[in-house]
């Protein structure tokens, strides 16, 4: 018989806390020239609720994971970095030279789109890998197994 | 003078809580006196004001002790005592 | 030599022997997960080693506060980026350890680095 | 899997107690956090410092070195990362598929 739920405990601290966590990271993300953070950063936190979602749903959910298309997710992350950077070589700048993308703003600011674009692909790149090596490594097991998680 | 000496002793702290999380002959036990270690070592990021590193070690403590707490359910699947 | 700079070195041996016991763990385990613990400390080490190489006696935090541009005031950003990197990879590290660690679990049925040994010499 | 010591555990413990001896005696030679004359504070450092707000706009040093100065290594740095991903997909997964590990007949079914 499949339970609907892990435990009801953990399953209404994740309902409660995933939300915060995406806004968290999606927020860590794009402030990261100003505080603490940045792509590394922000794509672990995203990493770390989808995580979540995966141990609060019940162990014996036969439900395979996209594991494949989620290490092509992985692959997107270094394209949009190596993307960014050819972007401003037909602009008359060299690889990764962000002063002269074409953006109608100062120079300064050019930078900071720049990282903006670099740093996203950090963070689509740290968070795919995060969630396909927990995915690899928690689904070895028995499909048998009917043990709880932790 | 007391940023030293607050160093040293989280230092301290982090190295006994080191040697027994690898030393203990439990593994569960030592999984979580591991994420114990990597809280006191973002202690010391934090007291090297370095915010950028401890925060990204505040995040992949838990990260890593997910790894280990899953891989260890897989590794121990075949032993059962 | 005054009581600051001794005390930087005693810093700098602490560091030292965090390195070495995660060094002995290596060395004495025959667990294997006991092993990657102790390596995950000697990365520890090391970055912990790099952070204090960066720091000046009076700096802050590396984000520019308006008004403040003294290069001394600030603390050495350059180790800083480099290990926040560093942890990542190690995070990396770890999960294809763990990985390899399943692998060895399935083909050999143990953990135990010198019984795998003694299982391989036959 | 209780721990016990072997009789190689004193060898090991006189090579950890030497390198330790090594280590120590090198830290003489490091720097204090005294010395802000030291030439790793000094060049590219202080320049980081006092240019990374003129130069690229963002106050935090740490993401303006990571993204914009040092660009090319975060590059590769995260292509270090996903071939990590890649290589426990390889030594897991697709092993799991081909019941490499399993060495049964039936295919665990996963929708990829």
């Amino acid at each position: 018989m499949k339970s609907t739920t892990n435990s009801i405990i953990l399953e209404v601290a994740c309902r409660l806390l995933i939300p915060v966590l995406i806004v968290f990271g999606v927020y860590v993300l794009v402030h990261g020239e100003y505080s603490p953070g940045g792509g590394f950063q922000a794509g672990v936190v995203l990493a770390l609720a989808v995580v979540l979602n995966r141990v609060m749903e019940p162990a014996d959910t036969k439900k395979g994971y996209w594991t494949f298309k989620i290490i092509a997710l992985a692959g997107m992350g270094p394209i949009i970095y190596l993307l960014t950077g050819l972007w401003s070589i037909p602009f008359g700048g060299n690889f990764l030279e962000y002063g002269h993308l074409p953006l109608a703003v100062h120079e300064a600011e050019r930078h900071l789109y720049g990282i903006l674009f670099v740093e996203i692909g950090v963070t689509v790149g740290v968070m795919a890998t995060i969630i396909s090596i927990f995915d690899s490594l928690g689904k070895v097991g028995d499909p048998d197994d009917h043990g709880s998680l932790l | 003078m007391i940023f030293v000496i607050l160093l040293s002793l989280l230092l301290l702290i982090i190295l006994v809580t080191g040697l027994i999380a690898v030393f203990i002959p439990h593994i569960f036990g030592s999984v979580v006196l591991f994420n114990a270690f990597s809280f006191f070592v973002v202690l010391a990021y934090l007291l090297l004001s370095a915010p950028d590193v401890a925060f990204t070690e505040a995040v992949i403590g838990v990260i890593s002790t997910a790894y280990y707490v899953i891989a260890v359910r897989e590794l121990r699947k075949g032993d059962r005592e | 030599m005054t009581m600051a700079v001794f005390f930087s070195y005693v810093i700098f041996w602490l560091i030292a022997l965090l390195y070495v016991s995660g060094f002995f763990g290596m060395m004495e385990h025959h667990h294997l997960v006991k092993k990657l613990m102790a390596m995950n400390l000697m990365q520890t080490a090391v970055i912990l080693f790099f952070l204090v190489l960066g720091q000046k006696i009076g700096g802050v935090t590396p984000i520019a506060v308006p008004g403040l541009t003294d290069p001394d005031a600030y603390v050495n950003p350059l180790p800083q980026a480099l290990m926040l990197t560093a942890i990542v990879v190690n995070l990396s590290t770890t999960g294809i350890a763990l990985a390899f660690l399943i692998v060895i679990k399935k083909h050999w049925n143990t953990l135990d680095e010198s019984e795998i040994m003694r299982r391989m010499d036959k | 899997m209780k721990h016990r010591f072997s009789r190689l555990s004193f060898a090991y413990g006189l090579i950890c107690l030497a390198v330790l001896g090594i280590m120590v005696y090198c830290t003489t030679f490091l720097p204090s956090y005294t010395q802000l004359d030291n030439p790793a504070h000094r060049n590219v450092a202080e320049h980081y410092i006092t240019q990374a707000k003129a130069e690229t706009g963002s106050p935090n040093m740490v993401t303006a070195v990571l993204a914009d100065y040092r660009g090319l290594d975060t590059l590769i740095e995260t292509s270090v990362i996903f071939t990590a991903g890649v290589v426990t997909y390889a030594l897991i997964a697709i092993r799991r598929r081909k019941n490499y590990i399993w060495g049964g007949d039936e295919d665990h079914e996963i929708d990829d």
